[in-house]
């Protein structure tokens, strides 16, 4: 049997099997055997029950993305083989438990069919029912030749605080899956064998990569509330805090989340609230606290499909146009939306800088997508010696010792900032206030000061515009076609334009991580046909190019069912209507 | 040695003549003179409102932010930098109304603040609306019919949010105030103390004439017992002819949350060196996901 | 007559077997049927989290509104449709963390709900993180380090806020969880029932077992007096190897915040015809104007 | 002496000294004297001291603006002649308080100056020298040649309710303020005189008139928090209250506010929340679950210059994009900006109609400027009788009573709309859900229900659409200049276009009230040279213009100094580029 190019392997069954947990110890296993991987959860918002599913996508390349097609599907009840037989390639095939059988639903001629007594050989092998989900990827293993020894070392990594005994349960249940398989060999053709002495490659998702990047970035103060799917990042911060001399605090809303955290700045520590746009929505009045006291804070926001609790467990590209105009009156801000897993941990340092080079919020936009997928990527991919920590004109407790005279903290420059003062120095005594207010900070209401004030805060935008990065060119240099995407769909247009590229149409992606103030030379980017895919209802994106540039897209391929959109979705809606 | 003059501001108050915001802005600067904590020692917060605006009008580190989110905010900057005294002064809209959550989460976080209340029991800045100390029955443009609430009774709640200092204060006795002030600035966690502040434009029925007569200190009865939760329960619920100020509760047992916090071990966060992570920071980051 | 089936949704609960909100949600049914409320007379109204999905579970009027709002949003119904009979449910951190000022305001209006909190002291929805009523020192995913934060006390807090009517009962005494709510379905006012809600997957130290053997019923002693608010906070602040369960305090001499509204005394508002105004309505208006 | 074609009063002084109730009071005497007013408070956000103003601008026709140039100023205190003395006109003068004297600045030659002991008589006539104020108009009735009765109307009424004795102290003061002008007449070349029985009209400001509309339009029930400027119309309601059955709560927050109003409104009373920007800010979150629960509700912005707390009592039209973008995800809402007090009073009464019609949350957005402004209109022009209250979609009792089947509160229907039932009927007993829900309500994650949902809902939109309003157009058919305004800028702008076509410039304005969704057609109305002209730094109207129609205006003239716009400065601006 020959080796398969790539494959799909998707686990299905109810919230509470531990499907997540588990697929994502298969897929790490598998890129310890030197393979690559893309790992995407799906599932209900609720603790029990409902269908959850988890797929993993494999390849000897790199991969950017999930697609449709299902080469192996592993079902733990009968509702999986109901809703996702149809996503089987033929000559795939579909591993049940035997106690669970099939559903009354026509059988698919060229589909395998496996049946396996999982419960059975779970309890016996492992002492609970439970582990069926570890058996399980053990059959897919052993149906496409990966070697399990890999599976057995996440698992004794994963179950080495639990004890040895646990351990070896975990063991005896995996070999068993591994001899399980056996009989189905010749019935299913896929293969896809561990690359032995691969180099180490990691595996996170966006949120942790975020994180690593925020911490990394000198981030030392995150105050959150708890809410999908922004809060795995106040998690992992809380879980490192100690160590890497960071504080966390869960507060009572995300009111007081980004209250303290413009407190925290205020003082002159680095600070960032996460959360989703549900808790974004209870930031917005200090958003603009920290713009108009010129404050640098950073806001993670990652997205899920609304509006209000909309789909706590999907993904959506909704709140654009929300968090770009956020709050009353007009201040600057600076708005980033990684595509991928090392841009997320670039924009974790990125976003601290600029709040400090600009000293007013910024925001770093992600989504359930981005923040839950997992993928493989090299250690040198998250470029640690490249982050540097740039504090702009903060002023050195040598430079406040030499101030002369009463310090103005919101002096009036060209550039539009104002070299700030942390407080507690005694040459540089001042309060800053949300009212308008002059150059030391005092409540003043005059005519020409405020709008001195206002051109100045709004100054900070034209010089930050400079440095924004213009979008990222990918695919054909001569295309006529250009899909512009923003944040997480990177992945899935990359291989649409990929794909495009092979079957002969010249296309190219511009993909946009830098998004307000828009980047300087933007409109001679949009030339030829040009199409926003986003995944939303309206094209916010597409709104919001037209609006800063004049540029219209010529169309727009848009998606609000709460999934993510795919190369194959991507390629059916340019085919359909080009 | 601090004096009440290094804390001179060049803006004049804008409060009408004989607002209770006067003797409240006096007794801060007495009390941050008396236990000689300079201008750049202490972080003063408040929200919006008449009373808000007292930072603007002194000489020392402040922060004017949004109406009702002094504590968080405050919170925030003490949490970054707790070798900062912060204070907040703030109105009783600002505090009891878009801010009671807050507060009684400080509470039960013991963060170390000293939260003054600004109690005119009206909403001054936005010209005489009835606000949650309000009395029952009070007329205002947005009551004309009297409220139908119960006034919040902010030392109530303060006990039952587990407060560890919980005091009272009137404008109309200086050297009182000035006192209560000097004793939260030397309690380890947070203390709240709600000041009965004469507005003489917007509620003349709860003006000094009123209060006089009536408040007596509780630290003038020998036999009241500051740690005792349920006599300070009581003395909370009297309201009358006889209304009680000073400290009704003070506890020194419970470690406030900054002493809590691991980090905090190696002093105020901002006063960390900021620097990129060491190579074997990073080396054990990036095993977590190998 | 009324009987629990009335209330059969086809909706089937979500909860995780054993999970503390299925007593609730028949306790609920069973109040409702006992005093004799049908499904189109009364309005379930509940915010996000676990145990807020209620209504959907139940055929009756209902809505399922934001995280933390759930107060206001059945307040609002109330004051325009007082003919319902309005019942909010919803998790301690839906009620204690982002609703706790708005508790505590309409304790203190008094206004007529029933107001059950399904308190697992946990974060059930997002899977675990600690609650405002989580204890001191419980180590979850956002509190690695063990909470630092004293837990909320909400039986204290709305008694210190006003409220006229406070209980707590719990998820492994059906009978006794219905009676509560049968008895505040009789409350004129604002009525809150804190519910020990086991939550078997997140916060297993506090099951069943944890509070079997510590509840013990304020009811089965002749002498408590639930008019007595002094008693009350006592027994508030009583914790550990005894937990009172049951009525803590019940007042029915002060009005509730729809009793003194003037326009009401016509009617529920949406029961009121809605027509143009009339000429001599229009001319008073314009006159005011001239 | 000849009659003026219009002049302008103004009076400064410091907070506390009563000028904008005076000044008020002084308008209503002139439009009983059957005179056109314009007054204009301009006051600073504290309770005593600091400097403010009220200006009246007086003709014989009516008036829509305020403009700059003064002609006679009463000065309370040194102050105001230090800061307005530039803006009178030659021949204008001042008058003021002997006692207070004159600043040390140099005499304009071109102007009077009118010493009157006006403290030393409002002691000695009225009993008070707070009484200066009354006394001070009546100086100008007098030099202005006003007949005095009117002043002295206006006096009796206002102060009735205090006694006798208050009310004769007034009649005094008025009559020492006539006689102390006469020493000043041949200084001082405009006149004003009363119009004898000129029919009656109304005075009144855009607060008012919303407020009004809004009752008589069928809202019962308001739920506010006190914030300058949109709190009087919580004030004014709750004066009413009781009277017309309506229900009015001063409640915790802003969150609370919108919360109790969805609340009434999904249980089936016309509701409403007014605020301001920063107000606003904390309802953001609660607009979305009006929008996903399809609640009727309307929110009053009363705008004023962010960011943040800003400029608490001064005017800016900041928060356009902000209100139409406010929550996360995507869902309908309708936006609507009067211009003046009549389209104020209208816009009350559609918003309601608006809101049930669509069941979703509607926006009127006003200003600081047009909310306190004050101008006398025609009884006729608030026209209740054309108010009419249409509930839309809301079934009857009796189409209730006739149900069938499970009601489907959220049915799938070709307009967007689903038919509503009032919660309390026992055959529509449903339960709504922040959630994304299926046609009864009940919560549904299914990707297809999802997509047709958010379609459903967006459908709304475009059904509203349909009866937008296009702006009104304004001035010369054959205008080669557009000049393009929303909201409060009604009428500076118009008689900006006014001076142009008088100046032989051949220009239009056109002037939207209905901004979202921007109605069908006014993309063949945006030709020739178009100039957006907003009280704002960005020029937000011109962006959302851009975004929804793809017309780049040719420019824009904008001002964000906290004060609005002027037909002056407009002028100065259009010419200065053209
Ligand atoms: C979110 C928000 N809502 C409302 C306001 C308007 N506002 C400013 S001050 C104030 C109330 C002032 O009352 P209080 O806090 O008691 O302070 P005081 O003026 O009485 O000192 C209000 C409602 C605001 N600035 N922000
Ligand atoms: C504004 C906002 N913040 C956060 C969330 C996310 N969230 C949903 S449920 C929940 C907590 C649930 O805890 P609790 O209220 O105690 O209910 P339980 O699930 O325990 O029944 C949170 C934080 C949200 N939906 N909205
Ligand atoms: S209005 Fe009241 S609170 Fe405000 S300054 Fe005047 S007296 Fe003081
Ligand atoms: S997670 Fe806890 S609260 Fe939620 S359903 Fe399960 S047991 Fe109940
Ligand atoms: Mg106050
Ligand atoms: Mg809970």
């Amino acid at each position: 049997m020959q080796p398969t190019e790539e494959l799909t392997i998707r686990i299905g069954g109810e919230a509470g099997m531990g499907l997540e947990s588990s697929g994502v110890g298969f897929s790490k296993a598998l890129v310890r055997g030197g393979l690559h991987v893309f790992g995407l959860p799906d599932y209900h918002s609720r603790i029990r029950g409902g269908h959850n599913f988890f797929s993993v996508r494999i390849a000897r390349r790199p991969l950017y993305t999930h697609t449709e097609p299902v080469h192996l599907l592993l079902a733990l009840d009968q509702e999986t083989v109901r809703r996702h037989i149809g996503a089987v390639v033929p000559g795939g095939a579909v591993v049940y438990d035997e106690k669970d059988g099939l559903p009354e639903i026509p059988r698919r001629p060229d589909v395998g069919y496996f049946s396996i007594p999982l419960s059975q050989l779970a309890q016996e092998k492992g002492g609970n029912a439970i582990m069926r989900n570890t058996l399980i990827f053990a059959v897919a293993a052993g149906l496409i030749g990966f070697d399990p020894t890999y599976i057995e070392g996440v698992a004794r990594d994963n179950f080495a605080r639990k004890g040895q005994a646990v351990v070896d349960a975990n063991l005896r249940v995996i070999q068993a899956g591994v001899e399980a398989a056996r009989p189905f060999l010749a019935d299913f053709p896929f293969r896809m064998e561990a690359v032995p002495n691969a180099p180490l490659r990691l595996l996170l998702n966006g949120n942790q990569a975020f994180a690593m990047g925020a911490l990394a970035g000198g981030c030392r103060f995150v105050s959150g509330y708890p809410m999908t799917p922004g809060s795995p990042v106040l998690e992992w911060m809380a879980g490192h805090a100690e160590e890497y001399g960071a504080v966390t605090i869960q507060v009572e809303d995300e009111i007081a989340a980004l209250c303290m955290a413009i407190g925290a700045g205020y003082a002159g520590v680095r600070a960032m609230a996460p959360t989703s746009g549900g808790g974004f929505s209870l930031m917005v009045e200090a958003m603009g606290l920290a713009g108009m006291t010129e404050v640098p804070v950073v806001v993670y926001e990652a997205q899920r499909p609304g509006p209000s609790t909309g789909l706590a467990t999907r993904t959506e590209q909704g709140d654009l146009l929300f968090v770009l105009h956020a709050s009353q009156g007009e201040f600057p801000r600076i708005i980033l939306a990684p595509g991928t897993v090392e841009q997320s941990f670039e924009a974790g340092g990125r976003a601290f800088n600029f709040a400090d080079r600009y000293q007013t919020p910024v925001l770093v936009l992600s989504d359930h997508y981005l923040a839950n997928a997992v993928r493989d990527i090299a250690p040198q991919d998250l470029d640690f010696d490249a982050v540097v920590i740039d504090r702009g004109e903060t002023l050195t407790d040598a430079e406040l010792d030499a101030l002369e005279g009463e310090y103005k903290r919101h002096r009036f420059t060209e550039s539009g900032i104002s070299p700030r003062a942390i407080p507690g120095h005694p040459k540089a005594i001042y309060a800053s206030s949300s009212d308008e207010h002059d150059e030391y900070g005092h409540i003043e209401e005059d005519a020409e000061n405020r709008r001195r004030m206002q051109e100045k805060r709004m100054r900070k935008l034209e010089t930050a515009r400079a440095e924004m990065r213009l979008p990222t060119r990918y695919g054909a240099e001569d295309a006529d076609l250009t899909l512009i995407a923003w944040g997480s769909t990177y992945g899935p247009l990359r291989e649409a334009v990929d794909r495009l590229n092979a079957q002969g149409r010249r296309a190219r992606m511009l993909h946009f991580t830098d998004i307000w103030p828009v980047p300087k030379g933007v409109e001679e980017m949009l030339v030829g046909e040009t199409v926003a895919v986003e995944n939303n209802y309206s094209g916010q994106f597409a709104d919001l190019l037209r609006m800063a540039t004049g540029h219209t897209v010529s169309r727009r391929i848009l998606k609000w069912d709460g999934r993510p959109l795919s190369p194959e979705y991507i390629l059916h809606n340019v085919k359909s209507k080009t | 040695m601090v004096t009440i003059d290094d804390f001179a501001s060049p803006v004049r108050p804008t409060w009408c003549t004989g607002c209770g915001n006067f003797a409240i802005w006096n007794a801060v600067k007495r009390a941050l003179a008396k236990v000689g904590l300079a201008p750049h020692q202490v972080m003063l917060v408040s929200g919006i409102g008449c009373g808000s605006k007292l930072p603007d009008y002194t000489r020392a580190n402040g922060y004017m932010t949004l109406h009702g989110r002094t504590v968080p905010v405050a919170t925030g900057v003490r949490l970054a930098n707790h070798g900062l005294r912060v204070i907040c002064t703030h109105g009783d809209g600002d505090a009891y109304a878009e801010g009671l959550g807050h507060m009684l989460h400080a509470a039960r976080r013991n963060i170390g603040l000293v939260d003054i209340i600004q109690d005119n029991r009206i909403y001054g800045l936005t010209k005489g609306q009835y606000s949650p100390t309000s009395e029952r029955g009070q007329k205002t443009k947005t009551s004309p019919w009297g409220a139908f609430e119960l006034p919040v009774n902010p030392i109530a709640l303060a006990l039952a949010a587990g407060a560890t200092f919980v005091a009272r204060a009137w404008s109309g006795d200086l050297s009182h105030l000035t006192e209560v002030i000097v004793q939260a600035l030397g309690h380890r966690g947070y203390a709240l103390i709600d000041v009965f502040q004469p507005c003489v434009t917007f509620n003349r029925s709860y003006a000094y004439e009123f209060y006089r007569p009536r408040v007596y200190k509780l630290q003038d009865d020998p036999n009241y017992d500051v740690t005792d939760k349920m006599a300070a329960f009581e003395r909370a619920l009297e309201w009358g002819d006889r209304i009680p100020i000073g400290v009704f509760y003070q506890v020194e047992d419970r470690p406030s949350y900054e002493e809590q916090v691991p980090t905090f071990k190696a002093g105020p966060l901002v006063r960390r060196p900021l620097e990129k992570l060491r190579p074997e920071q990073v080396r054990r980051l990036l095993e977590e996901v190998l």
